[in-house]
């Protein structure tokens, strides 16, 4: 559908410059690689668990090779040389080298060939799982199709049984997605956490065992409530591949995972943050998993108004991020959010004129649509209006991930009743307006339009100026979110690696090789 | 069983209140509006929104978490205890049991006006998909409609020879309707009828608990409709018939 | 601005046949007179006050003319020949009267004339305060103008000092229009009850004093918020044209005053209400008071999507009894309501067809519309959502009297919290959606469009029918409302009196001239 | 004066309250509601709203009218007792009263994340029309960002010779906020530089009571900005100094 009638050449213009910031950018990521990548190929290898000091042995594989200054290598040769010392068994591999028995760097390395031969059956076992998951999801998806404007709430109790109870209600109710939100903290670690867990602030650790016990969870309430009820969690932070590797193995169906995202809120290194999300993402166009950017935080910290159209130069950065990880626009979750004063005269305009334009920009992007927080403040009532403006923007430009905002926003992570309530808010104002998009045109030279022009060449100049610039300058100035952060500050730097000549990533590769096939 | 509120962890005893004081929305007030807070057995309460509302008055959103606890197996309710039947089991049981039709007045009596509760009850075409009384094979429905006085209704009663009466009663303010439905009861005790049909009641605001309390003999509330009272009606008249003998 | 491209033609039958049902019952409106109408009449000249009985004195005065059957002259001829046996002293003629001293039927009539030149100070001292009174109002509105639609909230908790405190916060918090709403049963009280008054059930008694009281704690309030802030009652019921003096010379600003709510809604009679609404009118037209007609209620026992035609029918209907009544187009305002199910699909869509049809079929009238109060149920939360959505049809279609929702509409009259919600909702949406009336278009054959085509001229069918019925007919069979009234059933039938031919009713005289001249 | 809360008639108590019950939506589910809003000291509880929310809960809204009055004669609140004053004359008091920058740092510290409370009141724009810190002449803001462990932040307080100390805390849940306030006071004696510098909180769910409960020497809420904390310091900070002399 075109309401706004935006032009072509402008949308076409912004996504060569887009493509070309993206493109700089790789030059750089394909030169290096980061801890928190080759835990990730450990993990794609069938690695897991933790030691006896509750070290996931991930961290005790790359962080051995990476002390040693050898992890421009890749650990993949490293874990083949392993395997062939012990007959191809990973397990006992694994307990030689936790019992101190083996270390990594006296292995005699492996040609790239042979490493690949010895590593093939450990990675297919993985990469079977994670298809055979894509597959299951499908299947679900085809057989119970549900709304077409998927209702998405969170759940963040802290403790992962009380989160399913949390879930299971909520599906109950018509959620189709639910979201474990994470611990505070939890993203600046550099490892992912190991086990159940059952203490958590604002949300719930991420980790494997959780992620299983969720989806398990949510299968029972899919058969129940006859929708396939998506699980999200966030690859997002400084273990960005190693969760989308998680999430691939546990059928996760969505990721937050943003290309900058831990940049510019969490403060983690730019060059860690690139290299990161482009496995992190290669990992999920592999595995079928949509993937959400972050844009709708800016307007957390940054005018909603004023800085619309970083948002929207931001869809184009993370578009182009994407592609180059292979995934296809089905997968795009590019993300937006209603944060305008809502005491701004028309500002339900602007939102609605902002939100079209995503809609139409990004036609086949499951785009996400955030619910109003930063203008929210105790007044329950008050945000459950705001939540009814914000849910029929949703409808009126047809979003396709529609989080519902909590009357409760300003006070704690949701309750039970909480979520009861933003979803029969969004349910009856689907259907009120179900064909109102269909039913109204919008004046040409009118605000909303207007509006939308307006915005689309902004970030149509913003685009321009960081290709020349670059990214990396152009966070160095703050361009998004009103943030500045140094090229070389931030937490996380000391993971990065340069690439050896002889580098070797055994899943990329195949990954990269599969997928371009497609 | 003992059970608690709960927000998002087993009885954590959260509560959601609001409320308005006559006071400033100024530190003074919030404290108030925490110390009503902590009388009502929240600990801990927490303020999350105070603003003026004009001329001296301030409106409060509380969050809290209640120590109270409530014992559910120690729970009792009056409730109505006869099964709902469909019309046609209604039907049918009048046919066997009775030999002639069973009538049934209705009104919304005293100065309330409001119809829609009674209609729904009584009128052939009922309400959300449920016919009313008047559609029902032996059972016949007078209704007379709103703002009938109690006299009115007595009257009537007497002349149509009536089985059951039925008031509805929506208006509550001032609990204008407890004065009404009381005076009704006093009316027909005066008359010497009141054990000679079967009184019910009915309205938004109106439970079963409340009705018997009135001297009634049963109460419907919201999302009550025709064949529940037809069977509370046909049952309770079978059961005091066979009482009779 | 017309969106919805309606067939003028269509509406120009619409206005025709209305004429024709109007004029009809007009001719029986000439014929009679009511008790109401002759109270009314001694209300005008001045007579005011209770007897040691609390029996109101134009009560006393009229019923003993009705008594001995004599009303069918009017009651202005006799009070003109006690007057002139008083020495033109009201005083003294109306204490005799009550103690006894005089008898009406005793007293010897005088010509129409005679009688006109007597009474002529005394009406002329009421007319002047009246006329007085709409200068003030002009004056105020002048000088403080407010918001184009104007919020509308009730007080109603059955003491008038308690109506205060609670309409001056209203004001304080932005309401424009506050009226207080009548105890249950006053509008089948066949006098008006007399003084201040704090015991009501549902309501406050409409009486003269409360109306002073309340228009002086508003006129205060005006001053205070630069907002001429409007006072409404109702002249419904036994009592219309009654009310309708008393609020003219109260300077109340609106009163809710349908030419057929009393006879559907009350079971009052239907020749009694048709003569009473006539000359309630004219007062109004002279006094410059906005009437509030009642459409909206048909749909709180009819169904609002299947009946919808009906309020469109009765609007027309009530445009022209009000032009018999000499009221302009811009006191004429028409009554409709938010009231489809909202579980219903696309009921957003119908709600604005409806709303939007109205305005432009009746521009110049200051439309009253409705809040949904029959889909609300003791969810307050949810109660509050529906609200935005009214809130949001009433700014996209630029309503002009905006009643506002109630959270609690399902539970009891309004706390002054709930209120100051309502107020706070409807203020945010009028701000937020400012211009969107004027940004977009509904699009042709679509479904907005269509709706409001189907209702024209299914409402154009129903008042071609109604005109060859008759509208007396038409009630007996239902039309309106779903509710069946008979011709010679209700209440206050007995109060109905045939005009005699030498019948003269001194203010009607005069109203009707001064009207006809402007 | 003693005071209630007020619907629509002066001191009828009456109040709205939701919660979630772990409990059917029936007559036992709705007894239960009951149960709890007459402990919460309502008085004929009305539970206009019963709804099952999923998996065995349900959800209520209640209204009633509460026995508690509140006596606010007696009420006596925390609170920052200092008057505020403009930037203009807060940068003149500085000069008046020292020969030297005072120099402020701040930070979110622990694991919190949000900047937007601290940047509010420290960055050159500020927030909401008014100015903050880093624009005050003969003030030196450091803004350390968030995410910052106390440990670091003692460590650059000293480095830096931080006169006042703002500590930013937005996320309350499982009290994680209190945990690590307390946990930097306990650092900074343990330090010995306690009593050397003013210490400060805020953030949304932070009051000045509660602030001064936990060790510190004010709290901001809500609506407070650069110049509150601003003004308060500086006067405190003078008001020390007079104390030292
Ligand atoms: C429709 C309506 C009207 C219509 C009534 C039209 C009519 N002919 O009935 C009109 C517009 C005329 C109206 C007028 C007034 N109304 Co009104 N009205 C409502 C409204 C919106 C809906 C009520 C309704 O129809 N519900 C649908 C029916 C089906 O539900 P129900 O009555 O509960 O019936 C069900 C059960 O309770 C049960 N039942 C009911 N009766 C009986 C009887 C028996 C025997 C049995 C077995 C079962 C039974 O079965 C039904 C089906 O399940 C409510 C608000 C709301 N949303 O609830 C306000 C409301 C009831 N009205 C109210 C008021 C105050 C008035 C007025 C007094 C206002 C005024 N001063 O002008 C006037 C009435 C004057 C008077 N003399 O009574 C208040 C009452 C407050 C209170 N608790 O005291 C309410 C709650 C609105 C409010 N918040 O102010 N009203
Ligand atoms: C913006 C925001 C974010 C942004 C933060 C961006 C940033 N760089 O700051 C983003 C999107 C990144 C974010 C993330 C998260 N957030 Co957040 N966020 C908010 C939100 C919407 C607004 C907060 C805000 O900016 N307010 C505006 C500022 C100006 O107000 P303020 O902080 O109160 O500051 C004022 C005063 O308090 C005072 N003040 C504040 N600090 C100080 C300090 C001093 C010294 C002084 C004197 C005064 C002072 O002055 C300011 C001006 O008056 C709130 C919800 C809401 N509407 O309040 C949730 C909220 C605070 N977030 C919440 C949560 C849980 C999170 C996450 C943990 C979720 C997750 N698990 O992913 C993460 C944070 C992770 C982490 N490690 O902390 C919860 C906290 C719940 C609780 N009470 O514990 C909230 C309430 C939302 C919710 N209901 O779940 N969030
Ligand atoms: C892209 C993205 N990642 C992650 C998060 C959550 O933050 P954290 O990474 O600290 O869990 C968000 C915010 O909601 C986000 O938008
Ligand atoms: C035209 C009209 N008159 C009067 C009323 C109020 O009823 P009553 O006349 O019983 O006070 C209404 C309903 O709100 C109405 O719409």
């Amino acid at each position: 559908m075109n309401k706004l009638d935006l032009d072509k050449n402008t949308i076409l213009r912004c996504r060569i410059s887009a493509k070309k910031i993206a493109d700089d950018i790789h030059g750089f990521i394909n030169q290096h690689t980061t801890v928190s990548v080759e835990r990730t190929v450990c993990r794609l290898l069938g690695i897991d668990g933790v030691d006896e000091l509750d070290i996931p042995i991930p961290n005790r594989l790359v962080d051995e090779i990476y002390q040693a200054g050898n992890l421009g290598k890749g650990i993949s040769v490293y874990i083949a040389a392993g395997l062939k010392l012990y007959d191809n068994s990973m397990a006992r591999f694994i307990s030689a080298f936790t019992a101190g028995e083996v270390r990594l760097s006296d292995l005699k390395l492996l040609s790239e060939q042979e490493a690949e031969n010895i590593l093939r059956s450990q990675f297919n076992k993985t990469l079977a799982k994670i298809k055979l998951n894509k597959g299951i999801r499908k299947e679900l998806q085809d057989k119970y199709p549900g709304r077409e404007t998927k209702l998405y709430v969170i759940v963040a109790t802290g403790n992962i049984y009380e989160d399913v109870i949390q879930a299971k209600a909520a599906a109950a109710q018509g959620a189709d997605i639910i979201a474990v939100i994470r611990s505070t903290g939890q993203s600046l670690l550099d490892y992912v956490p190991y086990g159940v867990t059952t203490e958590g602030y604002g949300g719930t650790y991420a980790t494997q065992e959780n992620f299983r016990i969720m989806r398990a969870a949510l299968d029972e309430m899919t058969e129940k409530t006859q929708r396939y009820i998506q699980l999200v969690n966030y690859a997002s932070g400084l273990c960005m591949p190693e969760i989308a590797a998680m999430a691939a193995v546990e059928r996760l169906d969505i990721l937050l995972n943003d290309s900058m995202y831990g940049i510019i809120f969490r403060d983690i290194n730019m060059q860690r943050t690139f290299i990161d999300q482009y496995f992190s993402r290669l990992i999920n166009a592999y595995a079928g998993i949509i993937i959400n950017t972050g844009e709708d935080n800016y307007l957390t910290t940054a005018d909603a108004v004023e800085e619309a159209h970083t948002v929207l130069a931001s869809q184009f950065i993370n578009e182009a991020f994407a592609k180059q990880a292979r995934l296809p626009e089905e997968l795009m979750g590019l993300g937006h959010a209603f944060e305008i004063n809502p005491e701004i005269e028309n500002s339900f305009l602007y939102e609605v004129a902002q939100a079209e334009m995503a809609r139409e920009i990004f036609p086949n992007a499951p785009l996400k649509y955030m619910p109003p927080t930063k203008h929210i403040t105790g007044n329950v009532f008050r945000a459950y209006m705001q939540n009814t403006m914000f849910n029929m923007a949703t409808t009126m430009t047809n979003q396709s991930i529609h989080l519902l905002g909590m009357m409760t926003e300003a006070i704690h992570t949701p309750f039970m009743q909480d979520r009861f309530l933003a979803l029969e808010n969004a349910k009856t104002v689907q259907g009120a307006l179900k064909m109102w998009r269909e039913d109204i045109e919008y004046k040409h030279d009118g605000i909303i339009r207007s509006r939308a022009v307006e915005v689309l060449n902004m970030a149509e100049k913003l685009l321009d100026e960081v290709k020349d610039s670059g990214l990396f300058k152009a966070l160095e100035n703050g361009v998004f979110a009103n943030v500045k952060r140094p090229y070389d500050g931030g937490k996380g730097l000391d993971g990065v690696v340069k690439k050896d000549k002889d580098y070797f990533n055994v899943i990329a590769n195949r990954m990269e090789a599969e997928l371009s096939e497609d | 069983m003992k059970i608690r509120p709960y927000g998002d962890t087993m009885s954590d005893g959260k509560v959601q209140v609001s409320f308005t004081l006559p006071c400033l929305a100024d530190e003074s007030g919030i404290e108030a509006a925490k110390i009503l807070a902590r009388k009502m057995g929240m600990n801990d309460p927490n303020v999350v929104h105070v603003e003026a509302i004009g001329e001296g008055f301030s409106f409060f959103v509380v969050y809290g978490s209640v120590i109270h606890e409530v014992e559910t197996d120690s729970i009792k309710v009056e409730k109505v205890e006869t099964p709902t039947m469909s019309r046609e089991e209604i039907e049918a049981i009048i046919e066997a049991e009775f030999d002639r039709d069973i009538i049934f007045i209705g009104a919304s009596t005293g100065t309330d006006a409001h119809t829609v509760g009674i209609d729904a009850i009584m009128n052939m075409k009922g309400f959300a998909g449920h016919y009313g009384l008047e559609r029902y094979k032996h059972i016949k429905a007078y209704n007379l409609g709103s703002q009938v006085s109690n006299e009115e209704f007595v009257r009537q009663a007497k002349i149509l020879k009536a089985d059951v009466l039925l008031v509805s009663q929506t208006v509550t303010q001032k609990d204008v309707h407890l004065k009404n439905m009381v005076n009704l009861v006093e009316l027909l005790e005066a008359e010497n009828i009141r054990d000679k049909v079967l009184l019910i009641a009915g309205g938004a605001r109106i439970t079963h608990e409340l009705a018997k309390e009135l001297g009634y003999d049963a109460g419907f509330g919201p999302k009550k409709y025709a064949e529940d009272v037809a069977s509370f009606a046909i049952l309770e008249l079978i059961h005091r018939k066979k009482r009779v003998q």
